[in-house]
C-alpha cells in the first residue's frame, strides 16, 4: 500500500514542484495586487523546497534523527538548507507585507496597475 | 588575528550594524559604523596581501573542513574587490553623516547605518564565500537591507521602487536557488570547488545547463541586465543619495563577480563557451544594454533616473567582457567593475550634495551649476565624461581592454557597438555639462545650505580618484589583470 | 491498516480541499481550513504510527496550536475586522 | 631638472599658466605679463627640449598606463616645426585676443584665457606625442577643453554649435580612431611612433593584409575628424559662433592643424610609406579629398558671413594637405608640412582681418563690408595679403608650398590632384576677388563710425602678414627641418 | 496542493487569498513529512500557518480586500512561465528517481553528517547538528536575515522613534 | 486479550475513519454552511475521537497515549470554539441560514 | 462580546501551553525536531495570540515592545559573541570546539549558545514586527 | 478559588506537560521544565489570567462523567447526522430557534453552550448570557427535540452543583 503512494508521489515528483513553481510565478508576474503578488512570490519559493526535499528522501528511510531502531536516514543536509530558505523567505514576505502597508498609505490603492500608471512613469 | 581576516572581513560591518541597533543613540551610530569600516578595510588589504603572497586562501568556518562546513575562499580577484568595495563604502560613510541629516527623517538614521553595514556585510560574504547556499544567504542579508534603504528615501516613491525591487529580487534569489538545487542533486555538495570538481566527470549535461540558466537569470536579474533591468532606475532614483551612491558602486558589481565565478570558477570556461548560444546571448544582450539603456537615459528628466540608465548601459560593458571572454576582454571587465564603482560612486555623490545644498533633482535644475557650486560642478563634469571614456579618466581604461578583446575575437560589431555606445553616452552627458556650465540659472535660486567639508572632500576624492586612476593604472588594471590571470584563466593559460 | 487509514484520510481532505476551492462563501472556506487543519493533525498522527517515530506527535501537537492561533486571528478579525482590537476599544 | 619634467613642460607651462590666470585675473597690472609669459616660456621650454635631444632618437617614457605603454614624448621633425609654429602664433593671437575681447566687451575673460591656455597645452602635448596612445589622449583633452571656448557666448546657437562639435569630434574619434588604435595594437603589440612606420617594421610582407590595411586607413582618416574629411567636417562652420581669436587660433592652428598633424603622423609613423603605396583606399581617399576641396570651395562661395566662408576655405585647405600627404613620397610630407605652415600663416591672418573688422564695425556678413578698405587700411591689406597667400600668388607663403605640392604630384603623376589644385586656385581666387572688391573699390552702403582699433590688433595683424613674406623668402626654415624625417 | 494554487490564482476575494494560503502551508508541511523533514515540516507550519496568516490579515486590515481585474491580458507573463516551465523540464530530465538512495545527495556529504553527528556533536538530530555546527555560519546569515528584516519593518512602520 | 484489543482498535479505527469520510461527503453534499458545520462537526469529533482512541487502544498505556489524549482534547475544545464562532460571524455577516427562509415561507 | 469571551477563556487556558511548547521545542532540538527558529516563530505565535486576543495595548502594556526591539540585535549578538569567543581562543570562527576541554563538550555548549541566540533574535523579531504591523492604525 | 492552589496546579499540569512532550529522565531538562513552568505561572498570575476561567480545577472530578456521558451523546448523534448526510435524495430541513437554559453560572452557561456545538447535529450560535437564551441552528427536527428535552441542561447543573430552585 505505502509503496504504491510512494510511486505515485514519485513519477509525479518534479512535474509537481515545476507546476507549483510556474503557477507561483504566473501569480507574481500576471497579477497586479501586491499582496496577490507576495503570496504567489511565497508559493514560488516553496516549490523550491521540495525540489530541494524530494531527492533526499530515501525510499524506506526515516526522518534524520538518529536512533537505534533505525538505519536508513534521508538525507539531512537540504532539511537545513530549506529551513534556512523558509526564514528568509518569512523574512521577505515581512519586509514585503510592511512596504504594502506604507504604499496603502501614501497613495491609497495597492493596485500596481494604477500605481505604476500614476507615479513612477509620470514624471 | 589576521589569519581569521576571511571571518572578520565579513564579520566586522555586520557586529558594527548589530551595536548601532542595540545601542540606538544618535550620535554614536556614524561612530560605531566609521570604525567598523576602517577595521574592515584593514582586513581586507591584510587579505589582499595574503592572497597577493600566498595565493588562495581557504578558511573553514567553524573549523570543519570544506566540503563538510562551509569554507570561504579568498584569491587575489575576490580580495581585490572586497578592498574596493570596503574603501569605497568607507568613503561614502564618511560622506553620509551631512548628507543623511537632511535627507532622512531623525529617527531613521540610525537605521540607516545598520542597514548600510548589514548591506556591506552581505556583499563581502558574497565576495568571499566559497559556498553556493551560504552566497544565497549573504545575497539575501543584502538585499533585503537594499530594500530598507530604498523605501527610507523622503520620496513616497522609494515605496514603490523598493516593493518593484523586492519582488523582482526575490525572483531572482529563487531562480539562483533553483540553480544551485539542480547542481545540488548532481554533486550533492554546496562547495563551490567540491562541486567544479565534480561537474567534470558529470554525465547529466542537461541539468548542468538548466541550472547554469537559472543560475545566469537568477543573478542577472540582480545585475540588472538589459532585458530584467526595470528595477533598478526607479531603485537608484528615489532612495537617499548616500544609499543610491553605496548600491551604484558596490551591489550590481559583486552581483557581476558571482556570476563570473559561477561561470569561470565553477561551472569551467570550457563547458560554459563551448556553448555558442550562451555566448551570443550574452553578447547581443549586452549590446542592447549599452544601446537600449542609453537611449532611455537622453531622455531622462530626473538626474538620478538618468545616471541609473547610465548604470544600467554601464553593466553592459561589463557583461561584453563576459561575454567576449578572452584575456583582455576579462581584464576590461574585471577592471569596469572597479572603474564603474569609481566613476558611478563619485556621481552620485555630487548628486548627494547637488540634493543637500539646493534640492536639485531634475536636470533642468542644473542650470548654471557651475557658478554656483564649481567644486560640484567639476566633479559631475569630471566623472561624467569619465562615463564616456574619455582617455585621461578611468572609463578610457576598460573601454580600451574590450576593445583590444574584441578585436582579437574579431568581434568587429561589438567594437562598433561600443563606439556607438559611446556616442550615445556622449549626447546625454553633453547635455548636462551644458547645462552646467552654458545656461543662466532659471527662476529664483534657493538659498544653498552651506556645504560641510566631508562632503566635498569625499565628492573631490572619488573624482580625483577616476583621473588618477585613468592615468595611473598600476593599482587598478595592473591588479586586474593578475586576478584575471591568477584566478580566471589559471587552467587556460 | 495504517496504510489504509491514510489513504482515507488523504481522501478526506481531498475533499475539503475541493470545498475550500469551490466554497461559495469565505466561511465555507474558514470551514475547510479548519477541517483540513484537525484532519491533517490525525495524518500526523497516522503517519506517526506507519513509520513507528513518535516525534510526528509533537508536531501534531504543534499544529494544533498553530491551527488554533490561526482561526482564532481570523475569527477575530471578522468580528472586528482588525486584530489590534482590545477590551478598551 | 630632470628629463620627464623637460619634457612635460610644454605642456605644463600652459596649464600651469591657465591656472595662474585664473588666481590673478582681478589684478590689473599683472594681465598682460602673465599672458605674455605663457607663449614665450613654452618656446623656451621647447628650445630646451631642442638642446636635449637629437631628433627621432629620444622619447622620454612619462609613466605606463597599459603595460609598455603609456604617456611617451618625444620631439621630431614634424613636431618641431608643428609645436613652434603653435606657440609662436599663441603669442601673436594673446595679442590679438587681449585687445579683441577688450573691445568687443567679451564676460568672462579669465575663463577665456585659461581655457586657451589648456587648449594650447593639450595641442603641445599632441604635438609632442611619441606614441599612438599619448597622442590620442591629447587629441581628445584638446577636444573637451576648446568645448568651453566654442560656447564662449553661452547663448542658444552657441550651445548648439557646441553639441555638434562635441558630437562629432568625439564620437568619430571613439568610433573610429580608437578601434583603429586598437587594431594597430592588436597588429603589433605596440603604439610607439617608429620611423619607416610602426606597422613596416613589425609586420612582415606576409602579414600584411590589405584590405584590413585598407579599412584601417579610412578608419584613421575619418577617426582624426579635427582634419574636417568631407563626411565630418560640419563641426568647422558651426564653430565659427566662437569669439574670433578662438576660430583663429584653434580653427586655423591648434586644433584642425592637430588634426592634419596627427593623420601625418600616423600615416608616417604608423603605418610607414612602403605599407600605404599598395593600398587601394589611398586612391579613394584622395577622391574624398579632391571631392571634399572642390565641394567646400563652391560652398564658400556662397556665404556671405565672412567667418563661415573662412571656415569652409579652411576645410578646403586642410584636404590639401591630406591630399598631399596621400601622395606618399617624402617630398610631398615635406610639402604638406609646410602647405599646414603656410595655412595656418595666412588663415590667422585672414581670421584676425576679419575680427578685426568686426571689432571695428560690427559687421560679420559680406554684404555689409563695402567701401571699409578706406578706413581700415592696415586690416584690409592684410586680409587682402592673406587671401593672396592661399590663392598662392608669388612673394607670398601660400605659393611656395603650392607649388611644392603640384611638385610632387607632378612626379608621381597624380594628375588628378594637379587638376584639382587648379580647379580649387581658380574657385579660391572666386571667393576672395569679390570680397578685395568691395574692400577697396566699393562705395560705402552707409556711414557708420568706425571704433579706432587697439594697438595690440594692428600689431599683431602685421606680425602675421611679416612672417608671411619671411616664410617665402626663407622656406628652408621649415624645410630644412623636414628633411631630416628619414 | 496544485488545486489550492490554481485556487489562489483563480481568487479575487484577498481574504480566500490568504486562507488558502494557509491550507497551502499545512498541505506543504505535510508533503515535507512524507519526504522525511521534520524540522522543515515544523517551520513551514509555524510560519506558514502561523506568522504569514496572521501578517497578512493584519494588512489586509488596512488595504482593500477585493483585487482589482488585471487590465491586460495575461499572454506575456505566461509565456514568461512557460519558457522556465520549459527550462526546469529540460533540466530535470535524466535526475535521479525519487526515493533513490545512491545518488550523489546520498552518497557525498549527507553521510558524514549522519556518521559524524553523534561522536562529533553529540546531538541525535542531524539536522541540528548540521544547522548549527556544522553550517553554523549559514544559520548565522539566517539569523541576520532575521534581523534585518525586522529592522527594516520597524523603520518602515514605525511612526516615532525607533 | 491482545487479540480482543486489536480488534477493538482496528474497529475504532475503521469507524472513525468511516465517520471522517462521511463528514467529508457532507461537506460536499450539505446545501448551505451551517449545515455543512454539522458535517464538519462529526469529523473533527466522533472521527478524530474515534480514530485516536483506536491507537491509544493500540499502543497501550505510555507517554504517547497521553499525548494522544492531549491532542484529542484539543481538537475537541478548538472545535467547538471555531464551530461555535464561525456560525456566529456567518450571523453577524448577514448570511442568513437557510432554515431561517424556510420558516418564513411556511 | 459572547464571542470575545469564549476566545478569551479559550486563549487563557491554551497560552500557557503553547509558551511551554515553544520552550519545549527549544530544549529539545537535539533529539527531536524543532529548535531556535521554530520555539522562536512558536513563541512568538503565542505573543500574537496574546495581542490578538486582549488587544494591542494591553499586549503593549504586558510584553512591552522595547524588550522585544533590543532582543532582535541581542540575539545575533550571542550568535557573534560566541563565535567571537571561538576566535579569541585561536580557533575558527564558530569552532565550537573552543569552548570547552572536550571538543564534543564544546560544540554542546555551542550549539545551545546560537540557539539560544536564534531564539531571542527571531521572538524578537516576529513581535515586533507584529507589533509594527499591528499599531501602524489607519490614517 | 484561592490563588495558590490555583497556582500550584497550574505549575503541576505545565510541568505534566513538559514531562508528556519530553518524556526524558535527563536531569538538566527536568530542571529546565521546573523553572518555565514556574516562570509561565508566574507570569500569568501578575497578567491576572490565571483564574476559574482559565483552570477550572473545582468541577474536575464530576466532569470527567459528564464527559463520558457527552461523548456518548456525540457518538450517538454523530450516527444519526451521519444518516442523514448518506441518505440518497438529501432531504435536510435545518431548524433555527431560541432555547432557555437554567444555568445559574456564567460558566455553566458556557459549557451548556459549548456542548451544545460539540454534539453534531445541532450549534450555538448565539448566546445571550443575560438573558439565558441561546440561538441554535438544528440540523433537523429529531436533533432539535433532543435538544429541548432539557437532559443536557440539567447535566450541567449537576455538574456545577447548582441547587435545584
Ligand atoms: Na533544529
Ligand atoms: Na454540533
Amino acid at each position: 500500500m505505502s509503496s504504491a503512494l510512494y510511486n505515485f508521489i514519485s513519477s509525479y515528483n518534479y512535474y509537481v514542484i515545476i507546476f507549483l513553481m510556474i503557477s507561483g510565478l504566473f501569480i507574481v508576474v500576471s497579477r497586479g495586487n501586491m499582496v496577490k503578488k507576495l503570496v504567489g512570490l511565497a508559493l514560488f519559493q516553496t516549490s523550491v523546497y521540495i525540489l530541494y526535499i524530494s531527492p533526499g528522501k530515501i525510499l524506506n528511510g526515516t526522518a534524520p534523527i538518529l536512533d537505534d531502531g533505525y538505519s536508513i536516514y534521508s538525507s539531512p543536509f537540504p532539511h537545513v538548507l530549506i529551513l534556512t530558505a523558509i526564514v528568509v523567505g518569512i523574512a521577505t514576505l515581512a519586509l514585503g507585507l510592511s512596504l504594502v502597508i506604507r504604499v496603502n498609505e501614501e497613495f491609497g490603492t495597492i493596485e500596481e496597475d494604477e500605481l505604476f500608471d500614476n507615479e513612477l512613469n509620470n514624471e | 588575528m589576521n589569519e581569521h581576516a576571511p571571518a572578520l572581513v565579513v564579520m566586522l560591518p555586520i557586529i558594527g550594524a548589530v551595536l548601532i541597533m542595540l545601542i540606538r543613540h544618535n550620535n554614536l551610530n556614524w561612530g560605531i559604523a566609521l570604525i567598523s569600516g576602517i577595521s574592515t578595510i584593514y582586513y581586507s588589504i591584510i587579505l589582499y596581501l595574503n592572497a597577493r603572497s600566498i595565493g588562495t586562501i581557504s578558511y573553514a568556518m567553524g573549523g570543519w573542513e570544506p566540503p563538510v562546513g562551509i569554507e570561504y575562499r579568498i584569491d587575489e580577484f575576490n580580495s581585490l574587490l572586497i578592498a574596493l568595495i570596503a574603501i569605497v563604502s568607507f568613503l561614502i560613510l564618511v560622506y553620509a553623516r551631512s548628507s543623511l541629516n537632511i535627507e532622512l527623517k531623525k529617527n531613521k538614521i540610525s537605521t540607516f547605518y545598520s542597514m548600510y553595514l548589514l548591506c556591506l556585510g552581505g556583499l563581502i560574504g558574497i565576495l568571499s564565500t566559497g559556498d553556493a547556499f551560504n552566497a544565497f544567504v549573504f545575497l539575501e542579508i543584502s538585499s533585503l537591507a537594499t530594500y530598507v534603504i530604498i523605501s527610507m528615501g523622503n520620496d513616497r516613491r522609494g515605496l514603490l521602487a523598493a516593493y518593484q525591487y523586492l519582488i523582482i529580487g526575490t525572483i531572482g534569489a529563487t531562480l539562483y536557488v533553483i540553480g544551485v538545487g539542480l547542481i545540488f542533486i548532481i554533486t550533492g555538495s554546496l562547495n563551490l570547488y567540491d562541486i567544479s570538481v565534480k561537474l567534470g566527470d558529470i554525465e547529466l549535461y542537461r541539468p548542468l545547463l538548466a541550472s547554469l540558466a537559472f543560475i545566469t537569470v537568477g543573478i542577472a536579474l540582480k545585475i540588472a541586465l538589459f532585458p530584467l533591468h526595470a528595477w533598478l532606475p526607479n531603485a537608484y532614483a528615489f532612495a537617499p543619495s548616500v544609499g543610491t551612491a553605496f548600491l551604484a558602486s558596490t551591489a550590481t558589481k559583486v552581483a557581476i563577480y558571482l556570476l563570473i565565478k559561477y561561470l569561470y570558477l565553477v561551472y569551467g570556461f570550457d563547458l560554459v563557451y563551448s556553448n555558442q548560444i550562451f555566448i551570443f546571448v550574452v553578447l547581443s544582450l549586452s549590446i542592447i544594454a549599452m544601446f537600449g539603456a542609453s537611449m532611455i537615459a537622453i531622455f531622462q528628466s530626473n538626474l538620478k533616473k538618468l545616471f541609473a540608465y547610465s548604470s544600467v548601459a554601464q553593466i553592459g560593458y561589463i557583461t561584453l567582457g563576459i561575454g567576449i571572454a578572452n584575456y583582455n576582454g576579462l581584464t576590461g571587465s574585471t577592471v569596469h567593475i572597479i572603474n564603474h564603482s569609481i566613476i558611478k560612486a563619485a556621481i552620485f555623490l555630487a548628486i548627494g550634495c547637488l540634493v543637500f545644498s539646493s534640492k536639485i533633482v531634475n536636470i533642468d535644475q542644473l542650470a548654471g551649476l557651475g557658478k554656483r557650486m564649481p567644486v560640484v560642478a567639476v566633479c559631475i563634469t569630471v566623472s561624467s565624461l569619465s562615463l564616456i571614456g574619455v582617455p585621461g579618466t578611468v572609463g578610457f581604461i576598460s573601454k580600451w581592454y574590450l576593445v583590444l578583446g574584441s578585436l582579437e575575437q574579431g568581434l568587429w560589431v561589438v567594437v562598433f557597438a561600443l563606439a556607438v555606445s559611446s556616442i550615445l553616452a556622449l549626447i546625454y552627458v553633453g547635455r548636462i555639462i551644458e547645462l552646467i556650465w552654458f545656461h543662466t540659472p532659471v527662476g529664483g535660486m534657493v538659498s544653498p545650505n552651506k556645504m560641510p567639508f566631508e562632503m566635498i572632500a569625499v565628492t573631490v576624492l572619488m573624482t580625483i580618484a577616476t583621473v588618477y586612476f585613468g592615468i595611473d593604472t598600476r593599482l587598478t588594471g595592473d591588479l586586474a589583470k593578475i586576478a584575471v590571470e591568477n584566478v580566471l584563466l589559471g587552467e587556460q593559460l | 491498516m495504517f496504510s489504509f487509514l491514510i489513504i482515507i484520510i488523504s481522501i478526506t481532505l481531498a475533499i475539503s480541499l475541493y470545498r475550500a476551492l469551490i466554497g461559495p462563501t469565505l466561511f465555507d472556506r474558514l470551514l475547510a481550513a479548519n477541517i483540513i487543519g484537525t484532519t491533517t493533525v490525525l495524518f500526523l498522527v497516522m503517519y506517526g504510527y506507519l513509520t513507528g517515530r513518535t516525534d510526528f506527535l509533537d508536531i501534531a501537537i504543534a499544529y494544533i496550536l498553530l491551527n488554533l492561533i490561526g482561526t482564532f486571528a481570523v475569527l477575530k478579525y471578522f468580528r472586528y475586522g482588525t486584530l489590534s482590537h482590545g477590551e478598551e476599544d | 631638472m630632470s628629463q620627464q619634467i623637460i619634457y612635460l613642460l610644454p605642456v605644463l607651462i600652459p596649464i600651469f599658466l591657465s591656472i595662474l590666470i585664473k588666481i590673478t585675473w582681478e589684478i590689473q597690472s599683472l594681465r598682460y605679463p602673465i599672458l605674455l609669459s605663457g607663449p614665450i616660456l613654452a618656446l623656451w621650454s621647447v628650445y630646451k627640449i631642442q638642446q636635449n635631444s637629437d631628433f627621432m632618437s629620444s622619447s622620454i617614457n612619462i609613466f605606463d598606463i597599459f603595460p609598455n605603454i603609456g604617456i611617451s614624448l618625444g620631439l621630431e621633425p614634424i613636431s618641431f616645426v608643428f609645436i613652434i609654429m603653435v606657440n609662436s602664433l599663441w603669442l601673436v593671437a594673446t595679442l590679438y585676443s587681449y585687445g579683441y575681447m577688450r573691445t568687443n566687451n567679451e564676460k568672462r575673460l579669465g575663463n577665456f584665457f585659461s581655457f586657451f591656455a589648456i587648449a594650447i597645452g593639450c595641442a603641445n602635448g599632441a604635438a609632442l606625442s611619441s606614441n599612438l596612445l599619448t597622442l590620442f589622449i591629447f587629441y581628445e583633452l584638446l577636444t573637451v577643453s576648446t568645448y568651453p571656448l566654442v560656447t564662449h557666448k553661452g547663448d542658444e546657437q552657441s550651445k548648439q554649435s557646441g553639441r555638434k562639435y562635441l558630437l562629432i569630434l568625439l564620437g568619430t574619434s571613439l568610433c573610429f580612431f580608437l578601434p583603429a588604435m586598437g587594431y594597430v595594437y592588436y597588429l603589433s603589440g605596440n603604439l610607439d611612433f617608429v620611423s619607416g612606420g610602426l606597422l613596416t617594421t613589425t609586420l612582415s610582407s606576409m602579414e600584411v593584409n590589405n584590405i584590413a590595411m585598407s579599412i584601417l586607413l579610412i578608419l584613421f582618416i575619418f577617426g582624426i575628424s579635427k582634419a574636417a574629411v568631407m563626411p565630418f567636417h560640419s563641426w568647422l562652420p558651426a564653430a565659427m559662433v566662437a569669439p574670433t581669436p578662438v576660430s583663429a587660433l584653434l580653427h586655423a592652428v591648434a586644433v584642425v592643424k592637430v588634426g592634419v598633424f596627427s593623420i601625418i603622423k600616423v600615416l608616417v609613423y604608423i603605418f610607414g610609406l612602403d605599407i600605404l603605396l599598395g593600398l587601394f583606399t589611398v586612391d579613394f581617399m584622395i577622391y574624398i579629398c579632391g571631392f571634399t576641396i572642390i565641394t567646400t570651395s563652391v560652398i564658400a562661395i556662397k556665404q556671405d558671413n565672412l567667418k563661415k566662408l573662412l571656415a569652409y576655405s579652411t576645410i578646403s585647405q586642410l584636404s590639401y594637405v591630406v591630399i598631399a600627404i596621400l601622395i606618399l613620397t617624402p617630398s610631398a610630407i615635406i610639402a604638406a608640412s609646410m602647405h599646414l605652415v603656410a595655412h595656418a600663416v595666412s588663415k590667422i591672418t585672414l581670421f584676425f582681418a576679419a575680427g578685426a573688422i568686426y571689432s571695428s564695425t560690427g559687421y560679420t556678413k559680406i554684404s555689409e563690408m563695402d567701401g571699409i578698405g578706406k578706413n581700415l587700411k592696415v586690416v584690409s591689406i592684410a586680409f587682402t595679403l592673406g587671401a593672396m597667400s592661399l590663392v598662392g600668388i608669388p612673394l607670398l607663403v601660400g605659393f611656395t608650398s603650392k607649388w611644392y605640392i603640384v611638385q610632387s604630384s607632378v612626379e608621381v603623376g597624380q594628375w588628378f590632384i594637379l587638376l584639382v589644385i587648379t580647379i580649387s586656385t581658380l574657385l579660391n581666387i572666386g571667393y576672395f576677388t569679390p570680397i578685395i572688391y568691395k574692400f577697396f573699390f566699393k562705395n560705402k552702403l552707409k556711414e557708420i563710425s568706425f571704433k579706432t582699433l587697439p594697438q595690440d590688433i594692428n600689431l599683431s595683424i602685421i606680425i602675421c602678414c611679416v612672417l608671411m613674406v619671411i616664410l617665402f623668402m626663407q622656406p628652408n626654415l621649415v624645410m630644412e627641418v623636414i628633411s631630416n624625417v628619414k | 496542493m496544485a488545486l489550492t494554487t490554481l485556487g489562489i490564482i483563480r481568487l479575487r476575494n484577498l481574504f480566500s487569498v490568504v486562507i488558502l494560503s494557509t491550507i497551502y502551508s499545512f498541505l506543504m508541511a505535510t508533503l515535507l513529512l512524507i519526504f522525511d523533514a521534520v524540522d522543515v515540516a515544523l517551520t513551514e507550519a509555524a510560519v506558514g500557518a502561523g506568522i504569514s496568516t496572521v501578517l497578512m490579515l493584519t494588512v489586509l486590515y488596512y488595504t482593500k480586500v477585493n483585487e482589482e481585474k488585471p487590465k491586460f491580458k495575461s499572454i506575456l507573463p505566461l509565456i514568461i512561465c512557460l519558457t522556465i516551465g520549459g527550462l526546469l523540464i529540460y533540466g530535470t530530465y535524466g535526475l535521479p528517481p525519487f526515493g533513490a538512495s545512491d545518488t550523489p545527495i546520498h552518497t557525498h556529504i549527507s553521510v558524514q553528517y549522519l556518521e559524524r553527528s553523534i561522536s562529533e556533536t553529540g546531538v541525535p538530530n542531524v539536522v541540528t547538528s548540521v544547522l548549527a555546527s556544522y553550517r553554523g555560519f549559514d544559520t548565522l546569515g539566517e539569523v541576520i536575515v532575521v534581523f534585518t528584516a525586522a529592522i527594516g519593518v520597524l523603520s518602515i512602520l514605525k511612526r516615532d522613534k525607533i | 486479550m491482545d487479540i480482543v484489543s486489536s480488534y477493538l482498535s482496528n474497529l475504532m479505527l475503521i469507524v472513525g475513519s468511516l465517520f471522517l469520510l462521511i463528514g467529508a461527503i457532507g461537506l460536499i453534499r450539505m446545501p448551505d454552511v451551517f449545515t455543512r458545520m454539522h458535517a464538519a462537526s462529526i469529523m473533527e469529533t466522533a472521527g478524530a475521537s474515534l480514530i485516536i482512541i483506536g491507537l491509544i487502544i493500540n499502543t497501550g498505556f505510555t507517554v504517547v497515549s497521553l499525548k494522544l489524549i492531549v491532542i484529542m482534547l484539543a481538537i475537541f475544545y478548538i472545535s467547538s470554539v471555531a464551530t461555535h464562532a464561525l456560525a456566529r460571524a456567518c450571523i453577524h455577516d448577514n448570511l442568513k441560514p437557510n432554515a431561517m427562509n424556510k420558516e418564513s415561507d411556511q | 462580546m459572547r464571542l470575545d469571551l469564549l476566545l478569551r477563556i479559550s486563549s487563557k487556558i491554551f497560552l500557557p501551553f503553547i509558551i511551554l511548547f515553544a520552550f519545549y521545542v527549544q530544549f529539545h532540538g537535539d533529539f527531536g525536531p524543532g529548535g531556535g527558529f521554530q520555539a522562536g516563530v512558536i513563541f512568538a505565535a503565542g505573543i500574537i495570540l496574546y495581542t490578538i486576543i486582549f488587544g494591542i495595548k494591553k499586549a503593549q502594556k504586558d510584553f512591552p515592545e522595547t524588550i522585544f526591539n533590543y532582543m532582535v540585535p541581542l540575539g545575533v549578538l550571542i550568535f557573534t559573541v560566541t563565535g567571537l569567543i571561538s576566535l579569541s581562543k585561536g580557533f575558527n570562527f564558530l569552532d565550537y570546539d573552543a569552548l570547552a576541554h572536550y571538543p564534543k563538550h564544546g560544540q554542546h555548549i555551542g550549539i545551545i549558545a546560537i540557539e539560544l541566540g536564534v531564539f531571542v533574535t527571531v521572538i524578537g523579531s516576529m513581535v515586533s514586527i507584529f507589533y509594527a504591523f499591528v499599531a501602524r492604525g489607519k490614517k | 478559588m484561592n490563588k495558590y492552589i490555583l497556582f500550584l496546579a497550574q505549575f503541576f499540569i505545565l510541568f505534566l506537560f513538559w514531562y508528556l512532550l519530553s518524556g526524558k529522565n535527563i536531569v538538566l531538562l527536568l530542571l529546565l521544565g521546573v523553572i518555565i513552568s514556574m516562570l509561565i505561572t508566574t507570569y500569568q498570575q501578575k497578567l491576572k489570567i490565571l483564574d476559574d476561567e482559565s483552570l477550572p480545577i473545582a468541577i474536575l472530578p464530576r466532569a470527567i462523567i459528564y464527559w463520558v456521558w457527552l461523548y456518548k451523546e456525540i457518538l450517538l448523534s454523530s450516527i444519526f447526522v451521519s444518516k442523514l448526510i448518506l441518505k440518497f435524495p438529501l432531504n435536510v430541513s435545518p431548524k433555527y430557534f431560541k432555547i432557555k437554559s437554567n444555568q445559574k453560572t456564567a460558566m455553566g452557561f458556557n459549557i451548556y453552550a459549548n456542548s451544545i456545538t460539540m454534539t453534531p447535529g445541532t450549534i450555538s450560535v448565539v448566546t445571550n448570557n443575560a438573558e439565558k437564551e441561546i440561538q441554535i441552528h438544528a440540523i433537523s427536527e429529531e436533533t432539535k427535540l433532543g435538544l429541548e428535552s432539557g437532559v443536557m441542561d440539567e447535566k450541567i447543573r449537576k455538574l456545577m452543583c447548582d441547587k435545584d430552585v
